[in-house]
């Protein structure tokens, strides 16, 4: 036989046939099949025992109950804790998936801790007469505010800085009315569980010129010209008639009227979306103080902590004074506009910011260092607005950390030179040791009185995310409730008004929030602006161009959405630092075509 | 024109013969285990049954092959005298790590399998699907399909996928056929997941 | 070696000249088949198909290259069953044609689905009840139905004829026509049917779904009427091409008019059927399910002018035109009125696809639009390079009109008649 | 056997007030990855997805409602169970629930172009999670691969769940308690009730007879099991075919 290209040929071709009769090919179409199911990039989820563990949520004041169920220990998701006094198993979007807080890709990861330590070290001690050291607590009312506070006293000409307080709290069962300017109750204001269980009870009447969230579920909504809040509420307080105010709010004259009889029919409460608004002042008038509007109480603590700097805003700090400004970004809070803050500062200012995220004073701070996140480290949480019995609740860390944090309060402590403490279990000790109130764990789910419970027993049950609740005391009015006048607002020639219809607190968020702000339109991003299709039409701007977002105080790229929901004349933004820095609350902006 | 014949056949019965001989050979990688257990031994002289090591946790999961602290409650010190069991010491129970074993009966992840609902409520025997397993004196070598990443016990046993008779086994075909008889098959999800 | 293969008595261009042509088209099938693979590799986040677009220019394409490829079964079906023997001059050309739209079809297809891996499940876990299912099976037989079509014509080739067992071959297949011819049929029936069930059946989209007989809707017969009503369209508008490009006769008059006449007359019978469907559809079957007719059409830019142009302008006013014998013998009213219904053919298969994503469904459902990208086109137009190069290759070695010949001697007697003629 | 069920959900869209928790429970709950920066709401993955619908009204008289979306698991003539070519998508006779096996799908989408209420999503990427979340994955759901479609199967991996804890006690039928799927779990407004609606005795069995009770596209016939209601007029009418006008909402 000789080879020639046709034998060669057919060699080939009865190779094929034989081949067709063979398991090989088959089994290659159907392996090739199942690679599919298994090939590189599918994560395994680990397997493992299934336990239940609890902690407190400290992305917010509400501090709500969190169960997590956890594989082998590690936490794959969280729920509320049904039935809790407070919180009433309920949890926000942020809160659902913080647990995925510690592996966020934009997390801060590490920092010049030893440089901060020298400069800050150096610039104490050069420091001239008159020159502060500052912490900025973003979170005040923690058990680590009170170590800041106390390690503020102790070093000389030490500043405890916190952005406005409420100074009081809100009893919300106790109102029939509520009349909102524009507090996002159903967004962020208060404890999400319970205003929600308080809805049933009140009447909720929405004032502010975009239709929120909070908007939507109220009885009523009045859509306000916005900035003219304060004339409604002169009106309501009777400085003004009813027809004048209908004129200059954009609000009917019968649904002023019908607002006035609803206030003054009982058991009203008029509630703001700055807690430190003049507009809280009208409670007075309402008689809400005392009843609605009450005195915050706050956990027993050590009798020798009471040695603490004073609580002091930013604007009553000195200018051009403060040398060295530690800023306590570990939990996010009220941030405070960065320009309202570079006034204070020495010329030769050291910067240090804890924190997790780049968002916040990151972009502003010489020193980044970076933060433990939610669930990592075992902190407590500062009161809610809207829980009127004093309570202490620990997030007990459900994760290892991921990162090498640093400890805010450790750093100031040893600045201060003040020892090592355990402040969370000091506290716990004074809370037993006072004998009120009950303990709830939810382990066991079952709440017992202090005075029944062993103090180790009672740290322990706090330490795995129990949480101690005052007796409701008798309420009391709030005592030094100042609020200031209104101011007028800044001239400026913009067309259009900043709305905030998204709250946000800043910083990390889970990265799963891309299914309400991207992969939905649920929620607004922080880049993205609402233009009424008027006000679109005006700048020549189509739905989801780019654009700039101008203020008085800068520039901010942004992707704007028309949505004929909202009023000509505004641009609804969501909140956050970047927007704070821009315009603050309410400011004038025009949109650009970019 | 015979020449012809001959080139068709002949590359026909190479390729026969390749597929199959050479390729089941082939297709599965095999791995040893890091320790050649015995179950038998473990079944007549410490008496063990199934359940008391491959245990159930408390919230009703399968916990699967033990881990290491199961055999360091008996193996802290040698018991025996084989080699292996001074090995199986000295590699894992002195410094505490974990054996990396290979399991036979890892289903994909997409299946969703109860133990407990076929042993308590199905009183299925082990034996069923794992065949004697646990009467078998050595471990055999891990034999897994590298392009599909499964077992060969989970995946394509016997390569033709001719079975003469209906065994127990841990394919889906083994599965379905048993849930089939019963009157228990539903849907995809039943077992899916 | 070039000339070896091209057939005696035929004349084609230089090897120069057809590197020529061949090249850019070869350019375009190169970076059709990298788009194709971005798709493949990367997936198909490469589209510009989304969740509320899950069907895009690919599926357009497929639809409208089955119906346009309609013309092989059609015209195997007039000749070995009705005996019309005059197609037996286009009836190479046709099956070529067929070959390259299935075969394409099927590629796009493979670049379209998420897991090209898993394709043959269909045949091994299939569905009966799905349309798609019907597509698959159909679409795959007739594709090897249009190999076996295309095999002749491939062993018939000059040098290939000179291995004797591929004469045989070829003969024994030869004898096959008739039952190919008839299997061709059938399966080409229900595949283009079910192209059109396979919209008529989504009870979920109110604008494509419609009433039918047993587990057929109106669309499945509907697209049947109209594939083999643009068929024999397609066949004359590629004929013509041909000639012009290669400035030959190909076929004779008569075929023209014969492909014209079948074409107008089943474009006239499915334009009656469609417009008695689209009444039905406006007046029952879209209001019973909670849908005025009307409302579909308030989306710019699809408003009734679409209704319009498709029945209207692009159905019943060409098939007027090639059933019209004076219009007809006019070759620009010929063409013009074949690429009329092509294009009409095209834009129904737009409707069904595009318009009907494009709808919303749910009150609070936004009209969405889609524009195809780069990779996508770029597969589409692999799919166009690569017809028109196995056309031009096809065209170029195998004897795709069999009166090529004798019109050209025909011509070459005339023109020396004529010559003659002159000199005295 | 355990008696059948036919297993359902309702909506109080009264109660909703668009905060989203339901959205980010379904993706903790099943392994939904975050989509890539490329992405936008129409390449997302979201079992269920809250529409913020409105009157049609321009401001001031413009009222929004929310609206969550998920798979309607119809029950009759289920448009995306008899298209799907390979079997990938079925209805478990003894739950009524329509199940999508990611593993037999093709990724031809033809469901999705079925599916009336765009409950369908499809992986037009890999799954990819930054690293270390992958951490955090349910062990009781498998991830899915690019390619693929996938939906709403109310929460399968807790009826699994429910049932191996069922199995557990040695009893066949689970506890109604031990399953309820992720977004009504986490609902704060208690505005998504489940339960088996064959089940006179159940609340979901009571809110769907409920006079203010309405379904999406009830009319064109397929019987879905997700009952929403609204005292508002308005809201009601979502139930029905779109109308063209004041459709220029985009952040719905």
């Amino acid at each position: 036989m000789t080879t020639t290209r046709r034998n060669l040929l057919k060699f080939v071709g009865g190779g094929a046939a034989g081949a067709l009769l063979t398991p090989a090919p088959w089994r290659l179409i159907t392996d090739s099949a199942l690679w599919s199911e298994n090939w590189p990039g599918i994560p395994r989820p680990a397997h493992g025992g299934i336990t239940a563990r609890f902690t407190h949520c400290t992305l917010c004041p509400a501090g709500c109950a969190v169960r997590a169920r956890c594989v082998a220990g590690q936490p794959v998701s969280l729920t509320g804790v049904k039935p809790h006094a407070v919180s009433h198993g309920a949890l926000c979007p942020w809160g659902i998936a913080g647990h995925h807080l510690p592996y966020h890709p934009a997390r801060v990861r590490q920092g010049p801790v030893k440089e901060a330590t020298a400069a800050v070290a150096q610039a104490i001690a050069q420091r001239g007469t008159g020159e502060h050291v500052a912490v900025l607590d973003l979170r005040p009312g923690r058990t680590v505010s009170w170590t800041h506070r106390r390690a503020m006293a102790a070093i000389n000409g030490g500043l405890y800085l916190t952005p406005r307080q409420p100074g009081y709290s809100i009893d919300l069962a106790a109102a029939k009315t509520v009349i909102s300017f524009g507090a996002p109750l159903f967004d962020g204001w208060g404890t999400p569980g319970n205003v929600i269980a308080a809805r049933s009870i009140f009447r909720l009447i929405q004032i502010e010129p975009v239709e929120t969230r909070t908007a939507a579920m109220a009885d009523l909504w009045l859509p306000i010209q916005p900035g003219s809040e304060f004339m409604l509420a002169a009106a309501l307080a009777g400085n003004m008639t009813l027809a004048e105010a209908a004129l200059i709010t954009g609000v009917g004259e019968q649904a002023l009227a019908a607002v006035q009889e609803a206030a003054e029919s009982g058991q009203a409460v008029v509630l703001a979306a700055d807690p430190a608004s003049p507009l809280m002042s009208l409670n007075e008038k309402y008689g809400a103080l005392g009843r609605t509007v009450v005195a915050r109480s706050d956990a027993p603590m050590p009798e020798a902590w009471k040695q603490a700097a004073p609580e002091m805003s930013m604007a009553a700090a000195p200018d051009g004074a403060i040398r060295v400004l530690l800023i306590d970004e570990s939990l996010p809070g009220g941030y405070i506009p960065w320009r309202r803050i570079a006034p204070k500062l020495a010329p030769d200012a050291v910067v240090v910011v804890f924190t997790s995220s780049n968002d916040g004073y990151a972009r502003h701070a010489q020193f980044v260092l970076p933060a433990a996140v939610y669930p990592e480290t075992a902190e407590d949480i500062g009161p809610a607005i809207d829980t009127v019995a004093a309570v202490f609740r620990i997030a007990a860390p459900l994760i290892a950390p991921v990162v090498p944090a640093v400890d805010p309060a450790r750093f100031v402590e040893r600045l201060a030179g003040l020892p090592a403490s355990e402040p969370l279990r000091e506290r716990a000790g004074a809370i037993h040791k006072a004998g009120r109130g009950t303990l709830l764990d939810y382990t066991a789910a079952k709440s017992t009185p202090v005075k029944d419970v062993t103090a180790d027993n009672f740290w322990k049950t706090l330490s795995q995310g129990g949480c101690w609740m005052d007796d409701s005391a008798k309420r009391t009015a709030p005592e030094n409730l100042v609020f200031p006048a209104a101011g007028e607002p800044p001239r400026d020639e913009r067309p259009l008004t900043v709305v905030v219809a998204e709250p946000r607190r800043g910083g990390l968020e889970s990265p799963l929030m891309s299914k309400l702000e991207r992969e939905s339109n649920l929620r607004l991003a922080a880049n993205r602006v609402a233009l009424s299709p008027d006000g679109a039409r005006a700048s020549g701007i189509e739905n989801g161009d780019r654009a700039v977002l101008e203020t008085a105080f800068g520039r901010l790229n942004v992707v704007v959405a028309i949505d004929p929901s909202v009023p000509a004349g505004v641009v609804e933004v969501a909140g956050g630092p970047r927007m704070a820095d821009l315009c603050g609350g309410n400011g004038r902006a025009r949109v650009v075509r970019a | 024109m015979t020449g012809g014949k001959i080139a068709f056949a002949s590359g026909m019965l190479l390729a026969l013969a390749g597929g199959w001989l050479a390729f089941p050979r082939v297709l599965y990688r095999t791995h040893p285990q890091p320790v050649d257990f015995s179950h038998k031994i473990h079944a007549e002289k410490a008496g063990a049954k199934c359940e008391d090591c491959h245990a159930f946790r408390d919230d009703g999961t399968y916990a699967g092959i033990p881990t290491l602290d199961k055999c360091s409650g008996c193996h802290a010190a040698a018991m025996g005298t084989t080699a292996e069991e001074k090995n199986f010491i000295d590699r894992y129970v002195t410094p505490n790590r974990e054996p990396q074993w290979l399991s036979y009966a890892r289903q994909p992840e997409n299946v969703y399998f109860s133990h407990i609902a076929h042993v308590k409520l199905g009183k299925v025997k082990c034996e069923q699907c794992h065949g004697n397993e646990g009467g078998a004196a050595t471990l055999r070598p891990f034999a897994q399909d590298p392009i599909s990443g499964y077992s060969r016990d989970i995946w394509g046993r016997p390569v033709n996928r001719i079975a003469l008779r209906t065994e127990g086994g841990m394919k889906m075909d083994d599965c379905v056929d048993c849930h089939r008889r019963q009157g228990l098959e539903y849907s995809c999800l039943g077992c899916h997941k | 070696m070039d000339r070896e293969f091209i057939a005696r008595g035929l004349q084609r261009s230089s090897p120069g000249r057809f590197l020529l042509w061949i090249l850019p088209w070869a350019a375009l099938l190169a970076f059709g088949l990298y788009c194709a693979g971005l798709c493949l590799a990367k997936g198909l986040n490469q589209t510009n198909m989304d969740n509320r677009f899950a069907f895009g220019l690919w599926i357009f394409l497929d639809l409208t290259v089955i119906a346009l490829g309609a013309g092989a079964f059609l015209t195997g079906f007039l000749l070995y069953i009705l005996k019309l023997d005059e197609l037996r001059a286009v009836i190479n050309s046709a099956v070529v044609i067929g070959v390259v739209c299935y075969s394409g079809a099927v590629s796009a297809l493979m670049v379209d689905v998420g897991q090209p891996l898993r394709s043959w499940f269909t045949f091994w876990y299939p569905n009966v009840h799905s349309m798609l299912t019907e597509v698959t099976f159909c679409i795959s037989c007739y594709l090897t139905v249009l190999l076996i079509e295309y095999l002749p014509i491939v062993l018939r080739n000059r040098k290939l004829r000179d291995v004797p067992s591929f004469l045989v071959f070829e003969h024994k297949l030869h004898n096959l026509v008739y039952v190919l011819a008839g299997v061709g049929t059938f399966l080409s029936f229900f595949h283009q049917g079910s192209l059109g069930g396979l919209y008529g059946v989504l009870r979920g989209r109110p604008f494509a779904f419609r009433e039918g007989f047993a587990v057929w809707p109106s669309t499945f017969f509907l697209f049947i009427l109209s594939a083999a009503a643009v068929g024999p369209s397609f066949i004359l508008l590629t004929t013509k091409l041909v000639e012009t490009l290669s400035r030959k006769r190909l076929v004779r008059p008569t075929v023209y008019s014969l492909l014209a006449r079948v074409s107008g007359l089943l474009l006239a019978v499915y334009v009656l059927a469609k417009a008695v469907d689209t009444l039905v559809w406006i007046n029952r079957t879209s209001p019973g399910h909670g849908f005025l007719a009307s409302q579909y059409y308030s989306w710019k830019p699809f408003g009734t002018w679409i209704l319009f142009a498709e029945i209207v302008v692009f159905g019943m006013l060409p098939a007027l035109v090639m059933l019209t014998p004076r219009l007809r013998a006019h070759n620009g009213w010929l063409v013009g009125a074949a690429a009329m219904a092509c294009g009409g053919v095209a834009l129904n298969r737009f409707v069904m696809t595009v318009q009907t994503l494009a709808l919303p469904t749910l009150s609070f459902d936004s009209f969405v639009s889609y524009y195809p990208s780069w990779q996508e086109v770029g597969t589409f137009l692999a799919v166009v390079a690569y017809g028109v190069l196995l056309y031009s290759f096809s065209f170029r070695y195998f004897n795709l009109f069999p009166e090529e010949r004798e019109l050209r001697l025909e011509a070459a007697v005339h023109e020396e008649e004529s010559a003659l003629a002159g000199r005295y | 056997m355990t008696p059948r069920k036919r297993y359902g959900m309702s909506i109080d869209i009264d109660k909703c007030n668009g905060c989203g928790a339901c959205m980010m429970a379904c993706a903790v709950e099943n392994n939904v990855p975050p989509v890539p920066e490329a992405a936008n709401d129409r390449k997302g993955i979201t079992w269920i997805r809250v529409y913020r619908v409105d009157n049609h009204r321009a401001y001031p008289e413009r009222r929004t409602a929310y609206v969550p979306v998920l798979c309607q698991q119809c029950g009759h003539d289920t448009p995306c169970v008899h298209v799907c070519p390979q079997q990938a998508v079925d209805v478990d006779p003894e739950t009524g629930i329509v199940g999508q096996m990611p593993e037999r799908c093709l990724g031809c989408r033809y469901c999705m172009v079925a599916c009336p209420y765009h409950a369908r999503y499809f992986n037009w990427w890999d799954p990819a999670w930054p690293a270390g979340m992958e951490k955090t994955l349910n062990p009781n759901v498998a991830p899915r691969m690019r390619g693929v479609v996938e939906k709403c199967n109310f929460c399968h991996g807790r009826w699994h769940a429910a049932q191996q804890k069922a199995a557990a006690a040695g009893k066949r039928e689970i506890d109604a308690a031990d399953y309820v799927p992720a977004c009504v779990e986490a609902c704060p407004t208690g505005a998504l009730r489940f339960g088996d609606l064959d089940d006179p005795s159940t609340e979901v069995a009571h809110d769907a007879a409920r006079p203010e009770s309405f379904r999406l596209l009830e009319k064109i016939g397929t019987e879905p099991k997700i009952h929403y209601r609204s005292q508002r007029d308005w809201v009601r009418d979502i139930a029905n075919a779109p109308h063209p006008d004041g459709k220029d909402q985009h952040r719905g």
